[in-house]
């Protein structure tokens, strides 16, 4: 089962008239951390939509033998489809802890969520201490930082064993030290998953992604390794600019 | 909340005891009885406590349920009155006519205790699935279940043959074969109105505690993240809906053989907003709350509707106003806020009850 | 131009900010850790949040209690983090939005067209639907079209892709070198530090350091962020 | 059939639907735009038509006080929203679902004070001269305050629309809503959009106020009857769509008549509830909808 | 507790024995009247006559010589809280006779209370008949004092052709059934019925009908407020009192000027009008008009309210006791009378209603009723309709079996 792969084709979709993906082809492996690079407005978070069902697309998205388009979105994620979103979203009302084990819940019969909680579940703990969230275990999750809430988020994944992990733009807003442990953190949990980035930071990029897609006006315009995609002019004049013009400290 | 479930557990105890033991000793039959009214009122305000404060359904057509469950008994209790003959309010309108096909079930004791606990377990089902699957929420959620509460009391109001009309269903001189005449069994059916709503704080003490009340407000602050999470927000709200809509008509059916009158005005738009109004005085999320609450209200309306009626209008308008905008959380909430301002500033303190926001209707 | 002095603030009974002091500056840069209190500041700083301690002081003036939106007509502009837009609105119409009633309230919006393709592009899409990268170029656009006398960034190029990460980098300097003064908050420390004047470092809502943009060396601020 | 049962109720229906429509005018902006649910609004509708008895107190000939009645409704209705929104309401704005429960405390006292105020009977107000009679449609004398109902609504709605439209305020109105801080800091005063809009929402109950005072009773209980129908229009619609609101007013109003014609009063009220829950369960966003892609 | 079967055995199920205590100077009255929510509208009127009533018997010495301390409820136009604060009334306050509600829920909703706790209650408005209880008097009219010559004016006209309009409830319901069978008998068509809830004031549909229709006349037994829109949408559609009036048995000198000035010209059919000229009536709208808070008109609901408190008095005072069963023992004589401003009333003991004048008026511009027709004597009240024989025999033995 670990080897299941995530594979796209010719995803299309379409917003009245408007092609915002238009026939995309990819594929992602256990693994590896791919990454989904692109313009803005190129259709990156479109895909993720659809591959998690909240937009309506058509072509293919199959993960393993799974074909995942058209179904529901709380099916999808049973399959083992897991998403951040580009804003952080947790349940501010709920500790880190009940959102952690909310997410862990899946795994477990329906009957036992009429039991109240005793302990914590080892896979929390392995996620809390994966994200270094150990110390806010009763923290609200309201009020933790931005950069918090995003480990938060892929803690959320974790417990909840997604097979896949889709990640929008998960260092946005992160202080470099953060990027480091989150590129790290990446790193070790895609040993045995499928991970997919979407990500800005080229340096982020450059340091973390085994293969990378670029995406443009809703097609693929480049594929490969980072030195790959990075050499191809095309690739240069619409996304990277001039290469290493990128001020980095 | 699900800190101390015990120290609950024992407000339950205490609360049983005062309700069970000390009231029917202590009270007047007159307010033993009235306090068996509130206790309905109340049951149906814990279900609604968990359907609002809990799921952020904001419920305003429970008379619907209330209406189930009451009409239910009062039909069974009219049946019993009226031996075989049919009714005499029916015979007003067509003295030849027979009894009402829907009526004749009602006969049995066991088909109306079943239809009290089924009918709103099935309707609630029905109406939640298909307003919760199709992402009904907020506003709109709230402003159907009226309308839906109105539409009910107004088909009641001029459905006078089948069902007693504006009038409503009264009467009854017999409850399951016991004389309700009777002083003790007055006291014993005060005391299953009061042990059911013990035994609905108990429910949803256990359900608040479990992983499944923590779902429900996961599912109130983010659904569609929720969503993200593998779990189908319909369904936990469902659950929520349905429970609450059973106590809703748990409370009505006992409010039938305690007040021994049930008429379409107990069940339309003010009637379900006063039901809230308790809930929001005592507190929306909390365990108690919503039981005392509704229980406060009912005691202003018996007591302050007597001695002062036009002033009971203005304060009960007043209570709306002050204790939402004041005290979101209702009254429960204020030795928590006495105890907060006491600690040190320093500390965290988790950002004020989110109640779901109308852009969630939008999304 | 903008000044704050010995600045507590926070949410409800958290305290977020404690003593902080920003000096005026042409481009000050604020830099820290997640959660260090950056945004929190610059809300401080636009109006959002009042403080209970401290002083704001606007071109002399002490604004301390003024609402934001009068903030505003004072010449502040404020671009908040996350890439925030009305969605309900078009493009066209978030930027219009701020351009009502000001004279050549037309020839504004068009300028920040000219400077924003893609937002020309889908100048009547709903803002909402619009891809997050669009979204926040809308809301730096819709701050440059009020002629700030002051610029409120957030993490401007947070979300952007690498091409207009430049352009912006650029327009900020060109917009300080045309003697808009800038208040910043940037994870690009090499950036910040570029474009800075001054600088402030912020850990947990203490100010761990203060300095000279241009001279400082990213490993020192970096360890000032740390403690 | 006589072709009078196909036409009254359409006529009649449409005269209903109108007002309808002008009773949820008002919340289509307080509501739909501002996300208020304000329960008292029946209640602001009441103060509308006091207002128009209260001019006829003053102007005795009814030609004329009903046009003067119109304005003057609107502000003093307006004046009472513009007082709601400015002691309670503007401190809900971030807790849309509790300003229903406060306002139906607003709404509890409003009528109270009027039955304590004004005869308990209620009062009278008198139709102009100019509305006797009929106008023949296709056989049907359609009466002639029918029609003016439907023409307030009409001048209302295009009043509106137009200031929605073509005054940025339309925009500031929709930007508050949709982000109150963003607003804020884009330089607009949101505090004065609040004012406004919510005078103007209150406004026009007054408005649809004296409509209705030439229709039914003007009393203390007149308010409850438009409140939830009001809602459902604009849920029906879709909120914050004025199109939608008005097909659907119209809708209801015209379903209402023939409901009406073909059963009974009560079953009419009934039936017309259902067929708009029904709707709104086929469409939970109403007729016309927004979409965003946030996730909130 | 007791079981089924088992009441008839012992008394544990009847009243407890009364708490009234009437050894001091005074006697305790209840009364209930909705003095919030919908009904508000009428029975604020109701509960301040009871109030002038009870200033007047005190003023004159009382009853029996004891002062009237009264206790104000109210019954918040909801049936449920008229049976609590009645229950309240006779057994927390412990009063002698409860005076008030106004609809026929709020009466079937107190029915069952004053029954079990053998208490009093008097009910001063028009009803649909067909109930007698041995603890309710009832001082308005009944269906023959009011609908009955209501139908036998419009026959005297030559009405061929009646359309029935009514709010959606049991009065309006079950008089016209009653109306239905008398029409038949009298040959009058009956070309059309039209029912709206209480609560709603837009009639333009079903006017619309009533056009349609072409009725000579209409017979209106709406309620409340609905009447102003009732009448609001007769005149739109250019109906007028010279070519379909109308009749109306809930609308009296108070409720007209609501109308306004399309109200003028119609008819209703009641017992009391402020304009008829009896002995005792002018002093009556002289006090009236000089009580605090007054409406400045009367009305038949609040003269049956005003009888109703004397007759009370005149009952005990023959009974010689406030004991309720001493009281009904004294009405069983039938000597109980009572010069009422519509004339001189006497008291049924059987059926515990009163004799009545029935009168119709015609409404002037100044709302006030000219009289246009008389009853040639005061009418006997007969609730179950029995000294008219197109009143089929088998309903009245069905109802009078189901009451039990
Ligand atoms: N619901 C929608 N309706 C219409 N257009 C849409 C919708 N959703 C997205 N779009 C458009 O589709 C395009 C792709 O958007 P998407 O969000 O996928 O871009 P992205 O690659 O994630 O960009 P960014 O890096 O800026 O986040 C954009 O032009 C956007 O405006
Ligand atoms: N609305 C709020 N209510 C309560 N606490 C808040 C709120 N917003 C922020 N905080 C808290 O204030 C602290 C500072 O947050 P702030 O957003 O200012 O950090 P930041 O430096 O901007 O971080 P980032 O780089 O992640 O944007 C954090 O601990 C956060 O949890
Ligand atoms: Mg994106
Ligand atoms: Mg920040």
């Amino acid at each position: 089962m670990t080897d299941a792969s995530l594979v796209v084709t010719d995803l299309r979709v379409e917003f009245s008239g408007f092609v915002a993906v238009g026939g995309v082809s990819f594929d992602a492996h256990p693994g590896e951390v791919r990454f989904l690079i692109g313009p803005n407005g190129a259709g990156k978070t479109t895909c993720i939509d659809a591959i998690t069902g909240l937009t309506k697309g058509t072509g293919s998205a199959r993960l393993g033998e799974k074909e995942l388009l058209g179904r529901q979105v709380h099916k999808i994620v049973r399959l083992g489809v897991g998403r951040t979103f580009q804003t952080a979203s947790v349940f501010d009302e709920l500790t880190v802890l009940q959102n952690l084990d909310i997410a862990a819940g899946r795994h477990r019969p329906a009957i036992s969520l009429l039991r109240a909680r005793r302990g914590v579940d080892p896979a929390i703990e392995r996620a809390l201490e994966e994200t270094g969230l150990a110390g806010e275990l009763t923290t609200p999750a309201g009020i933790l930082s931005h950069g918090q809430k995003q480990w938060l988020e892929i803690a959320m994944l974790l417990v909840q064993d997604a097979k896949v992990l889709l990640l929008d733009e998960p260092v946005a807003g992160m202080s470099q030290d953060e990027r480091t442990a989150t590129g790290e953190l990446l790193q070790r949990i895609a040993a045995k998953r499928i991970v997919l980035v979407v990500e800005h930071d080229m340096d982020f990029m450059r340091r973390y992604a085994t293969r990378v897609t670029v995406l443009h006006q809703g097609r693929v315009l480049s594929q490969g390794t980072v030195a790959e995609v990075q050499a191809d002019p095309r690739v240069q004049e619409v996304y990277l600019g001039t290469a290493d013009a990128m001020t980095e400290g | 909340m699900t800190k101390k479930p015990w120290i609950s557990l024992g407000g339950i105890g205490v609360f049983a005891v005062l309700l069970l033991a000390v009231a029917p000793l202590v009270l007047s039959d007159h307010w033993l009885n009235n306090l068996g009214k509130y206790c309905c009122w109340a049951i149906a305000a814990v279900g609604i406590g968990l359907a609002w404060g809990r799921g952020g359904m904001l419920v305003m057509g429970q008379g619907v349920f209330f209406a189930l469950g009451a009409y239910s008994m009062a039909m069974h209790l009219t049946l019993e009155s009226a031996g075989d003959r049919v009714p005499g309010f029916m015979v007003l309108y067509d003295p030849l006519a027979p009894l009402p096909a829907f009526w004749e079930p009602f006969r049995g004791a066991g088909f109306t205790l079943l239809a009290i606990v089924l009918l709103p377990v099935v309707v609630a089902g029905i109406l939640g699935y298909a307003l919760f699957k199709r992402r009904v929420k907020g506003a709109y959620f709230a402003i159907l279940t009226q309308a839906l509460a109105v539409a009910l009391a107004t088909l009641i109001s001029s459905t006078i043959r089948e069902t007693g009309g504006d009038t409503g269903l009264s009467d009854f001189k017999y409850f399951f074969g016991f004389v309700l005449n009777d002083p003790a069994n007055k006291i014993m059916v005060f005391l299953i109105a009061a042990g059911l709503l013990v035994v609905c704080l108990l429910v949803v003490w256990q359900l608040y505690r479990s992983r499944f009340g923590e779902l429900l407000v996961a599912t109130r602050d983010a659904e569609e993240r929720v969503r993200f999470l593998g779990y189908d927000p319909a369904n936990v709200k469902l659950v929520a809906f349905v429970v609450s809509a059973l106590m809703a008509s748990i409370g009505g059916a006992m409010f039938v053989p305690i007040v021994g009158i049930i008429t379409p005005a107990e069940i339309g738009a003010a009637a379900s907003i006063l039901m809230i109004a308790g809930v929001a005085f005592g507190g929306r999320a909390s365990l108690f709350g919503p039981a005392l609450g509704a229980m406060a209200v009912g005691w202003g309306q018996s007591s302050l509707g007597s001695t002062w009626p036009d002033g009971w209008t203005y304060i009960l308008g007043l209570l709306f106003i002050v204790v939402i905008l004041f005290l979101p959380n209702g009254l429960s909430s204020l030795p928590a806020r006495f105890a907060a301002a006491r600690r040190r500033p320093e500390q965290k303190a988790a950002p004020s009850a989110a109640t779901p926001e109308l852009e969630e209707v939008r999304s | 131009m903008l000044e704050l002095t010995d600045i507590e603030a926070g949410y409800g009974r958290t305290r977020v900010l404690h003593g902080v002091t920003v000096p005026s500056g042409k481009v000050v840069a604020v830099l820290g850790h997640n959660g260090a209190g950056k945004s929190t500041l610059l809300r401080l700083a636009i109006g959002l949040i009042k403080p209970s301690k401290g002083r704001v002081l606007f071109d002399g003036e002490d604004i301390t209690s003024l609402a934001p939106n009068r903030r505003v007509a004072r010449g502040m502009a404020y671009v908040p983090q996350g890439q925030q837009s009305f969605g309900q609105l078009t493009t066209l119409e978030n930027l219009q939005l701020v351009a009502d009633g000001r004279r050549e309230g037309r020839a504004l919006v068009d300028a920040q067209l000219d400077r924003f393709p893609a937002l020309a592009q889908f100048a009547t899409r709903k803002a909402g639907l619009l891809s997050g990268g669009q979204r926040q170029q809308l809301a730096i656009a819709r701050a440059l079209i009020t002629e700030p006398k002051l610029l409120i960034l957030d993490e401007p190029t947070e979300g952007i892709q690498p091409t207009i990460v430049a352009e912006i980098e650029q327009t900020i300097m060109q917009l300080a070198a045309g003697g808009m003064h800038v208040l910043l908050v940037e994870q690009h420390i090499g950036f910040a530090l570029q474009a800075a004047e001054r600088y402030v470092v912020l850990a947990s809502g203490h100010v761990t350091q203060t300095g000279e943009g241009g001279k400082a060396a990213t490993s020192t601020v970096r360890a000032a962020m740390a403690i | 059939m006589h072709v009078d049962a196909l036409i009254a109720p359409l006529l009649n229906g449409s005269a209903q639907g109108a007002l309808l429509l002008l009773a949820a005018l008002g919340l289509s902006l307080t509501f739909g735009q501002m996300g208020v649910i304000n329960m008292a609004h029946g209640e602001f509708l009441m103060l509308g038509a006091f207002a128009a008895y209260l001019v006829q107190q003053v102007i005795t000939a009814s030609d004329l006080s009903i046009p003067v009645a119109l304005p003057v409704a609107f502000v003093v209705a307006g004046l009472f929203g513009l007082l709601l929104e400015v002691t309670i309401i503007q401190w809900m704005y971030r807790r849309p679902l509790d300003t229903l429960l406060v306002t139906v405390g607003v709404s509890l006292i409003l009528q109270q004070a009027a039955l304590q105020i004004f005869p308990s009977q209620g009062v009278p107000v008198e139709k102009p001269g100019w509305l006797d009679g009929q106008l023949t449609v296709l056989g049907y004398d359609w009466p002639l305050r029918q029609l003016f109902t439907i023409l307030l609504a009409t001048v209302c709605v295009a009043a509106l629309s137009a200031w929605l439209k073509h005054t940025s305020f339309g925009r500031r109105i929709r930007a508050t809503v949709h982000n109150r801080d963003l607003a804020e800091t884009s330089g607009i005063s949101t505090r004065t959009v609040d004012r406004l809009t919510f005078f103007t929402g209150s406004g026009l109950a007054g408005v649809a106020g004296v409509a209705a005072s030439l229709i039914g009773g003007t009393n203390s209980q007149m308010g409850a009857q438009y409140i939830i129908p009001a809602f459902l229009v604009v849920a029906a619609g879709g909120i914050g769509q004025l199109k939608g609101t008005i097909i659907a007013a119209w809708a209801v109003g015209v379903a209402l008549s023939y409901f009406a014609y073909w059963t009974t009063g009560s079953l009419a009220q009934v039936l017309a509830f259902i067929l708009v829950i029904v709707f709104l369960q086929l469409r939970p966003q109403g007729l016309f909808t927004v979409r965003t892609r946030s996730l909130a | 507790g007791a079981r089924a079967g088992d009441e008839a055995a012992g008394s544990a199920t009847s009243a407890a024995p009364s708490c009234v205590d009437t050894s001091g100077p005074t006697v305790k009255l209840g009364f209930l009247n909705s003095l919030t929510g919908g009904m508000a509208i009428s029975e604020k009127t109701v509960s301040n006559v009871l109030h002038m009533a009870a200033d007047e018997i005190n003023a004159g010495g009382g009853i029996l010589g004891k002062k009237i301390a009264y206790v104000q409820e109210d019954g918040a136009t909801d049936w449920p809280t008229f049976a609590e604060k009645t229950e309240k009334l006779l057994t927390q306050d412990c009063v002698a006779a409860i005076f008030g509600g106004w609809t026929s829920s709020s009466r079937k909703a107190v029915k069952p209370v004053v029954e079990k706790h053998n208490g009093l209650f008097f009910y001063p408005v028009q009803y649909e008949g067909l109930e007698s209880s041995p603890n309710i008097y009832y001082t308005g009219a009944t269906t023959n004092q009011q609908i009955i010559p209501a139908m036998d004016f419009l026959a005297s006209r030559g009405v061929k052709k009646l359309f029935l309009a009514g709010s959606d409830y049991v009065f309006p319901r079950t008089a016209n059934a009653i109306i239905k069978l008398y029409a038949a008998k009298l040959g009058i068509e009956i070309v059309g019925e039209e029912y709206v809830p209480l609560d709603k004031d837009d009639w333009t549909s079903q006017v619309a009908k009533i056009v349609a229709a072409k009725p000579d006349f209409i017979f209106n037994t709406i309620n409340g407020s609905s009447n102003v829109g009732f009448v609001k949408a007769y005149y739109d559609a250019g109906l007028t009192a010279a070519t379909t009036p109308i009749i109306s048995v809930s609308i009296a000198e108070e409720e007209a000027p609501a109308m306004g000035h399309e109200v003028t010209g119609h008819y209703a059919s009641w017992n009391y009008f402020q304009s008829l000229k009896t002995e005792t009536n002018p002093k009556f709208i002289e006090s009236w008009k000089a009580y605090p808070n007054s409406s400045g008109v009367t009305s038949d609901p609040m003269e049956a309210a005003y009888i109703s408190l004397y007759l009370y008095k005149a009952l005990v005072e023959a009974a010689g006791s406030f004991d309720v069963d001493a009281v009904n023992a004294a009405a069983k004589k039938n000597t109980i009378t009572f010069d009422a401003p519509e004339g001189k009333v006497t008291l049924d003991g059987d059926n515990h209603h009163i004799s009545k004048p029935g009168h119709i008026g015609q409404i002037n511009a100044n709302n006030q009723f000219d009289i246009a027709w008389a009853s040639d004597k005061f009418i006997e009240p007969d609730p179950y309709l029995e000294g008219y024989d197109w009143f089929p025999a088998d309903i009245r033995k069905q109802l009078t079996d189901a009451a039990g």
